[in-house]
């Protein structure tokens, strides 16, 4: 039987089991009056579904996973399989064709030797798919009666069909775990491999950076220079721009504004927010860092380079200003009106208000809110690889060109993603380091933000 | 208390004098400064809306020619081109190796050097044969006379009839242009077509499918995962560790640079488990894994808002919490659980970094018939572009970049929309 | 076992996957759609541009679905490169030249000429010259018959091909005329290579992306810098960029095409021979890159050069008959 | 001192508490109660802001379940049974006790569906002619038909204040409870809607075992005929409303109803 | 009606409103009050929740223009000068009408800086001796040196709820207002603190026109020499302390000193 009409016949099933289930609780219920009943007749259709359906569908995944390698085995075991060539790769081909061929999903093979293993497939396919279907079905059936016994008169089968739920429920928030773990241990496994060729102090205190592919010199992996760009460019330049920007925005939309220009104002900068990072590397590559560079000329700076940190920095921080803005804004909203009209109410104008009050007030939620827009800056990955180049310099020239622990990233991993160089694995390593910066930043800035709020509320 | 009389005596002082002068100069001062700082915050925004302007201007300014596609003229004398199909074998049926052996692309160099003189074969795109040969299996009654093909110019004729090209390109314009060869149309192709090295016959198309099935592989893993696990945790869990680790985990993971989960497709999906690169599936189960935590922050601020009276008033007539979650608080938190999905779909949407690491920056021309072919995604299409060598790409990468901002903005308007329209107060 | 591996999870592919050179990268991929065109029913071919040496590590990774079937490369394969295929089970590797590319050295048509040597290239970008810092800031400082102008030499990164080519055509070559070094090379290659190669950073000499384009629009507006790329960026842009002359010879097709011009080198791409006849298409694909790189072919229409006809008559026959790689011809 | 209290002077008591004590982690917020809820009378609990009338009365249809902090100690009987025991199903025991809340909190669902959630859930309806009906009959007992027959459709947040709060004692009702509880019910209305509810419990006991928690004295006086006056989660006294309010046997009570404190 | 009461009552009024309203967008909160502020007694401004005392407050320095939808009509004089008038600048009027609120609202600084920040903004000091001169002056004057003389560095936020509305007065003093508004200054107090500021009152009338606003009425009779009565907007009743208390002229003054509403 086809998988889908498995599935179908399952599923058929199950709704049967749900009216069989539902029609006997309602049984009960004409016989011990309303109350009798626990739970609604509803609930033990349920109670009978999925008796009746989960147990045979967790089967059958379990069962596709395994024939496969059953059929190609009895397969390999008919004589139409002797003929087929010793080669690994292209016997799994054939087979492979063979299999689709047998399954209906091709039409003609590309491979002439395919056709002669089609037939044994299909045996082999029928053989094993009707012992999926006869387990299921048993599954299916015992599940079924199972269910359907159990049901009484006073049987909780709410409770029961609630408990499925909520271990539904538990096992969806049990991914971002899962996700968290698979992050650091695919980081911290490849990363060990990589310190196990180049040393960790190397790498942390180095400031060399130049991997090439072939024999591993320690001396190549120096980070340093790539720690430097990455603060150069996320934690300087694109902050000088967007802290500024992002606060004053902020304060005057806050502060000052109309409600109409504020109401009109606050998501079109939000836009700035929404713009995707590709977008915002193209606009910096093609036109931010050309101008910048002739204005960089123009004011006499030398080794001004087309790819500037300047260029990336720039970009990056007006990409954050939203972001910085939106903290601040809620940090500002967050100081309770009562300071700013105790203020107000003394003679001093609004921006003293919002220079000597409000924003002391409000800055530890604007600094956490900055750490948050550090950790994401430095994580950016688009614009520094479309527009801060590659060389790893430790230039304090903005205008020069410099590269990022991101721009390495991708930079390493495109390509060559043969697992076992230290090139390759350096990359993780570089993760590595990313991951726990920013988890910090952020730990600390989340802390710093609730703190502050606490303080208020 | 001290007496205030006889602290008086010792450190009174004059009432202040507000209208003295130097107190008026002073105040001044001070509204000088007030407006000073009022024009910097003014200044602070309309600096970031003109950036925000300047940046769409160009995008539109280069991008928006990438719409249309000039066409030349092209007649065709069937009679004596250097072709011999014979048209009763097209329609016989076994037409396909006829025309597979037919050189479509002498033919186009012999009309457009009959017509336009030596060398104007590279006026037309590199496929413009294709199409003659398309139009002509589709219609074998073209063989018999003459006819005159639209085909799609070169990239940098198109270039020069559209703004400034080379001084060659404009003067080979110049020529079509006096003999009326010229045309302007709706650029079919790129709207329909997948990636091609000829900017004349590069689509969009195929990149956004690839993002229409990543995202959908997005949407089916997160959501539903997104939804039930805020659920649970603003629902059901009880405050005890397990709460407290996932609660982290899902606020870090909402604040992990994208670029480490393409290290973790990398290790994990791809050389773990095997799965396609440069697939939909690996994409969009990478972009899952970015979008869920958003979905859930903002899945439970939609909780959160639903008013603790309306699970009271359920759980006093009798209801299960189950049935006060999924018949009250659910309904109502849904807007704001779908309008945080579409906020995380549209970022998940302009991603391309972590599927930079998962085989995606890749030359793919045939649209992606499902989630397991290979396929890039719109802004990795961009990406590609913006490293292409004809300039004819600068247009398209912009012409892409515009169809992805119209995207993104329609989605989070939409969200936006959602937002105002269910926001409720109770 | 290993064969249902791929057997099991119908994970036979149906389409090619090519990685390799990002020079070669334009051409495959427009051979890729005439191989599409040529061949109803076909699908295209995957192409990654992932530069010669990372499409190296993953062609030599194994045979199988999972791998790709053609690398294109941008410099012969290394012997090195050859054992880790042989040990991976890629024994039999079909190597076709395919074309000459010229790495070009250019400056913008506004910047005052310049005619240089591999010499000076070397003396203006090696950090350590004579055992001592380079303090070169000038090509005056160079070669007293250079003008004053101060070094600024946009290349390309160090994990490209053309970079591979740029150190062995010209900085080893440049290097070698320094008599110390020579005889460096013949006691110590390793030391050799290391300190002929070892090259100053920003402002001398400022890596760049992968993007070429960029580089050619900062050369247009720096006229004082020097840009190294492939010779089919120099074509693209004459209206921005010329040549500048190496030993007097300029980068020009002719000069490229006929080996005069130190700045040119081999392309090839390499077919896993295992896979030809169970991937779909190899060998149309490998014929439509010959055809494309024939005379009259589009290979010229990307910027690169036709290889002389004794090698593509022997390129033709090596792909009619696959024959083999000799691990024992490889450096 | 609460054991000198006599819980009883009901002869067939509905609930019964004994040595309640109510616990927030480890603060205790009712102490040891005793106390007798009457079939056929209204109970008013009075007594200060924090004393723990609603900690106490939501004991009596573990609504404190939902607080996790909340612990419960002692016996509460419903008819005979054990309302803390593991037989006793809470989603029933609900139904069975209802309650309404201090602020009215309508479903925001048309008022046809506010009513017939709790008979859906409960499965206390076979169609839609018997859940109309029901619906109908709640409604004319809270004494809204009138008000609302023509706009069932509408929201019932649409609602003025005072009918939300009679809609929530219709969707109370609905579900045919034995005992309703009321928090507060009329703290949140203005005086003609405040009339209109204590007419409305008037006219509902005897039906309804019935407990009101109050602030206001004259209310309890008004709509009670027993009264438990809660003072620091000690019930100081229970006893006739007549006889609390003018004959009060404790100086606390006697000074609570003459307004010393609270 | 309101033309009816007499403003003055008092010879030489420090602040004088004529036939003020007040609109919050189409609503009238204050509806033609005329009053007499007295330069040596406290004012107090009475009435039950809502009626406009705080708002009427807010229009003597000008409080009101920080709310956009606020919108004041008719003549308010400070020493005979129109407050509304656009030669007067209401960064000086605010100085010269200071301001205390019924939340303690002590900047996020330390103790010394809450005093210095008046003094500082409007350059009422030459340097630093004096400006510690202004603000011992004005800590004592409230009553607060004694307290926090050797912790002047500490937050003003970590002093208890009395000790913060003291610094609040003590900001308002710095800065040597004319007159004081105080709106409910004590209801966020406890008793013994609400004692301290009345004491504190006492001790400052005379030296600055006072003028506060209390729910209490008990507060207003002990700290006030002149009594505003407000009902709806309107200004009902305004007189003596003593004859507001003792003899109401209005009805509804009596009905509401005698608690029958509010
Ligand atoms: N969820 C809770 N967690 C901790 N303590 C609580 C909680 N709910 C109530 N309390 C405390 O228990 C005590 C009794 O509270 P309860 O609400 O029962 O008083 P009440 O008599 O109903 O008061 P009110 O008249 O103000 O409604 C109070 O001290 C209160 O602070
Ligand atoms: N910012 C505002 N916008 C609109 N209406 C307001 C605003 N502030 C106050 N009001 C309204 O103006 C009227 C008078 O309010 P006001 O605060 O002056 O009363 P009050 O006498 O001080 O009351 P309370 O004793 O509660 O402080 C009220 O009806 C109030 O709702
Ligand atoms: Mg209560
Ligand atoms: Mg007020
Ligand atoms: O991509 P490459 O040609 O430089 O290897």
């Amino acid at each position: 039987m086809s998988g889908p009409a498995l599935l179908f016949l399952i599923v058929g099933l199950g709704v049967v089991g749900w009216l069989a289930g539902r029609a006997k609780a309602r049984g009960f219920s004409r016989v011990g009056g309303r109350r009798a009943l626990h739970s609604l007749p509803n609930y033990h259709g349920w109670y009978v579904a999925l008796w009746a359906v989960v147990p045979p569908l967790i089967f059958l995944a379990v069962w596709s996973a395994l024939s496969p390698s059953l059929v190609t085995d009895a397969v390999l075991a008919t004589p139409a399989a002797a003929s087929l060539p010793a080669d690994m790769f292209s016997r799994a081909a054939i087979l492979g064709e063979a299999r689709s061929i047998a399954m209906g999903q091709l039409d003609v093979g590309f491979n002439p030797q395919a056709a002669a293993l089609v037939a044994p497939y299909r045996t082999a396919i029928s053989y094993y798919s009707s012992i999926g279907a006869v387990g299921a079905a048993l599954l299916l059936f015992a599940g079924w009666a199972y269910g359907y016994t159990r049901l009484k008169q006073d049987f909780r089968a709410r409770t029961r069909v609630e408990r499925v739920v909520m271990g539904t429920l538990l096992i969806a928030s049990l991914i971002a775990i899962l996700t968290t773990v698979g992050i650091v241990l695919s980081l911290i496994f490849e990363s060990i491999r990589f310190f196990g060729m180049v040393s960790p102090f190397a790498f942390l205190t180095g400031t060399h950076w130049s991997p090439a592919s072939g024999n591993v010199d320690p001396d190549q992996f120096g980070a340093i220079p790539l720690f430097w760009g990455t603060i150069l460019i996320g934690a300087i330049i694109a902050m000088l721009v967007a802290i500024p920007l992002g606060l004053m925005s902020a304060i005057y939309l806050t502060q000052y504004a109309a409600p109409k220009v504020r109401q009109w104002m606050k998501p079109i900068l939000e836009i700035l927010a929404g713009v995707p990072t590709v977008v915002y590397g193209y606009f910096a590559a093609l036109t931010v860092a050309p101008a910048l560079r002739d204005f960089a000329v123009m004011i006499g700076i030398p080794n001004a380079s087309g790819e500037s940190a300047m260029a990336a920095g720039v970009v990056m921080g007006v990409m954050i200003i939203p972001f910085v803005s939106s903290m601040a804004d809620d940090s500002i909203n967050a100081v309770p009106q009562s300071m700013r009209d105790g203020s107000l109410a003394m003679g001093s104008t609004t921006s003293e208000t919002i220079r000597q009050v409000i924003l002391p007030a409000a800055l530890p939620g604007v600094v956490g809110g900055v750490l948050l827009a550090v950790s994401r800056a430095i994580g950016e990955t688009m614009i520094v690889v479309m527009a801060a180049g590659l060389s790893a310099s430790m230039t304090a020239n903005p205008f020069a060109s410099v590269t990022t622990v991101t721009a390495q990233i991708v930079k390493l991993l495109t390509g060559d993603q043969e697992f076992d160089s230290a090139k390759t694995l350096a990359a993780f390593a570089l993760g590595l380091v990313l991951f726990i910066v920013t988890l910090l930043l952020n730990i600390v800035a989340l802390r710093v933000v609730k703190k502050y709020r606490e303080a208020y509320e | 208390m001290n007496s205030p009389d006889a602290l008086d005596a010792a450190v009174d002082r004059t009432p202040t004098d507000w209208n003295a002068p130097d107190m008026q100069a002073r105040i001044r001062r001070r509204y000088a400064s007030e407006r000073r700082f009022k024009y910097v915050g003014l200044s602070a925004v309309a600096a970031s809306a003109a950036f925000l302007a300047f940046l769409l201007i160009v995008m539109i300014g280069n991008g928006i020619g990438g719409f249309t596609q000039t066409r030349i003229a092209l007649p065709v004398d069937f009679e004596t081109a250097p072709i011999s199909v014979d048209p009763d074998l097209l329609r016989s049926g076994s037409g396909e190796a006829a025309l597979a052996n037919a050189d479509f692309q002498g033919l186009v160099e012999y009309a457009a050097t009959a017509a336009y003189g030596p060398g104007a074969n590279q006026y037309f795109s590199d496929g413009a044969w294709v199409l003659v040969r398309r139009q002509i299996a589709a219609n074998p009654d073209l063989l018999l006379g003459k006819t005159v093909f639209d085909l799609p110019a070169a990239s940098d004729i198109d270039i020069a009839n559209k703004s400034e090209g080379s001084a060659e390109a404009e003067r080979a314009v110049k020529l079509l242009d006096s003999r009326h060869a010229l045309s302007k149309s709706l650029n079919v192709a790129f709207l329909t077509g997948g990636d091609a090295t000829d900017p004349a016959l590069a689509g969009i198309w195929g990149a956004l499918k690839g993002s229409l099935l990543t995202m959908l592989v997005t949407l089916v893993l997160a959501f539903p995962v997104g939804v039930l696990a805020s659920l649970y945790l603003e629902e059901y869990a009880a405050r005890n560790r397990l709460t407290d680790i996932i609660e982290v985990s899902i606020n870090n993971l909402a604040a992990v640079p994208s670029i480490i989960f393409g290290l973790l497709a990398l290790a994990v999906f791809i050389n773990l488990f095997g799965m396609p690169t440069s697939s939909p599936l690996v994409g969009g189960v990478t972009l899952a894994l970015m979008t869920m935590p958003v979905i859930v922050i903002a899945g439970r601020n939609a909780i959160k808002s639903v008013p603790p009276s309306i699970r009271d008033a359920a759980l006093g007539v009798g209801a299960s919490r189950v049935q006060v979650v999924f018949h009250h608080v659910l309904p109502l938190a849904l807007p704001g659980i779908l309008t945080g999905t579409i906020i995380g779909m549209a970022r998940a949407l302009g991603e391309t970094a972590p599927l930079l690491l998962i085989g995606m920056r890749a030359f793919i021309a045939d649209p992606p018939g499902g989630i397991t072919d290979p396929s890039t995604v719109l802004p990795m299409q961009i990406f590609l572009w913006s490293d292409e060598v004809d300039k004819g790409f600068v247009e398209k990468t912009s012409a892409a970049i515009i169809v992805l901002l119209v995207v993104l903005l329609s989605m989070n308007a939409f969200a936006v929309y959602l937002r105002n329209r269910f926001e409720k107060r109770w | 076992g290993c064969n249902d591996k791929a057997g099991s999870s119908g994970a036979s592919r149906d389409y090619i996957s090519a990685v390799g050179s990002s020079t070669v990268y334009p051409f495959a991929t427009t051979a890729a759609e005439e191989f599409v065109r040529a061949n109803a029913g076909m699908k295209t071919p995957k192409i990654e541009s992932t530069g010669t040496g990372g499409g190296m590590e993953r062609f030599c990774q194994g045979v199988g679905a999972a791998y790709p079937d053609i690398e294109d490369a941008s410099r012969r394969m290394k012997k090195s490169e050859f054992d880790k295929c042989v040990a991976n089970g890629v024994k039999d590797i079909v190597e076709i030249q395919v074309g000459i590319d010229g790495i070009a050295v250019a400056q913008s048509v506004d910047g005052t000429k310049l005619s240089l040597t591999p010499q000076d290239l070397y003396k203006a970008l090696a950090a350590n010259v004579d055992g001592k810092p380079n303090t070169a800031k000038t090509w005056k400082d160079v070669n007293p018959s250079l003008p004053a102008i101060g070094i600024s030499v946009y290349g390309p990164p160090s994990t490209s091909g053309t970079y591979d080519a740029f150190k062995e055509l010209i900085l080893l070559k440049g290097c070698e005329a320094d008599p110390k070094m020579k005889a460096m090379k013949e006691s110590d290659k390793d030391g050799f290579e290391k300190s002929c190669t070892d090259l100053r950073s920003a402002p001398y000499y400022v890596e760049q992306g992968e993007n070429d384009n960029l580089m050619i629009g900062k050369l247009a507006k720096n006229p004082n810098s020097v840009g190294l790329f492939g010779y089919s960026y120099l074509e693209e842009n004459q209206d921005k960029v010329r040549g500048i002359p190496l030993n007097g010879i300029a980068p020009e097709y002719a000069a490229i095409a006929s080996g005069e011009y130190p700045g040119a080198r081999p392309l090839y791409i390499y077919i896993k021979k295992a896979h030809v006849g169970v991937i779909p298409g190899i060998k149309e694909y490998v014929a439509e890159f010959l055809k494309g790189a024939g005379e009259g072919g589009y290979l010229k229409a990307k910027g690169l050069i036709l290889s002389p006809a004794d090698v593509a008559a022997k390129a033709n026959a090596t792909a009619a008959a696959m024959t083999t790689l000799d691990g024992a011809d490889l450096k | 001192m609460p054991d000198s209290i006599s819980p009883t002077g009901t002869p067939n008591p509905k609930m019964t508490a004994r040595n309640v004590s109510v616990y927030y982690g480890d603060k205790k917020a009712i102490d040891n109660v005793s106390i007798d809820v009457d079939r056929d009378n209204v109970t008013a609990f009075i007594g200060p802001s924090g004393c723990g009338k609603s900690t106490f009365l939501r004991t009596l249809n573990r609504m404190n379940d939902t607080i996790p902090s909340a612990r419960v100690e002692g016996d509460i009987k419903l008819d005979g049974e054990d309302i803390y025991s593991s037989a006793m199903d809470v989603v029933q025991l609900r139904a069975r006790v209802g309650m309404v809340f201090q602020k009215p909190n309508p479903f925001p669902k048309s008022i046809y569906d506010n009513v017939a959630y709790g008979p859906k859930i409960h499965g206390l309806a076979e169609g839609k002619v018997e859940l109309d009906t029901i619906v109908e009959r709640s409604l004319k007992r809270a004494g809204l038909w009138e008000e609302v027959k023509d706009r069932l459709t509408d929201s019932g947040t649409a609602l003025s204040g005072g009918q939300q709060q009679r809609l929530c004692i219709a969707r109370a009702i609905a579900v045919d409870p034995e005992v309703i509880l009321m928090d507060e019910p009329c703290s949140a209305l203005d005086p003609i809607a405040t009339a209109k509810i204590e007419e409305l419990i008037h006219e509902l006991r005897g039906r309804y075992a019935i407990v009101i928690v109050t602030h206001n004295m004259q209310q309890a006086a008004r709509v009670s005929q027993r009264t438990a006056f809660f003072h620091l989660g000690n019930l100081v006294e229970y006893g006739q409303t007549t006889d609390i309010f003018t004959n009060p046997r404790e100086t606390r009570t006697k000074d609570y109803i003459t307004g010393r404190y609270g």
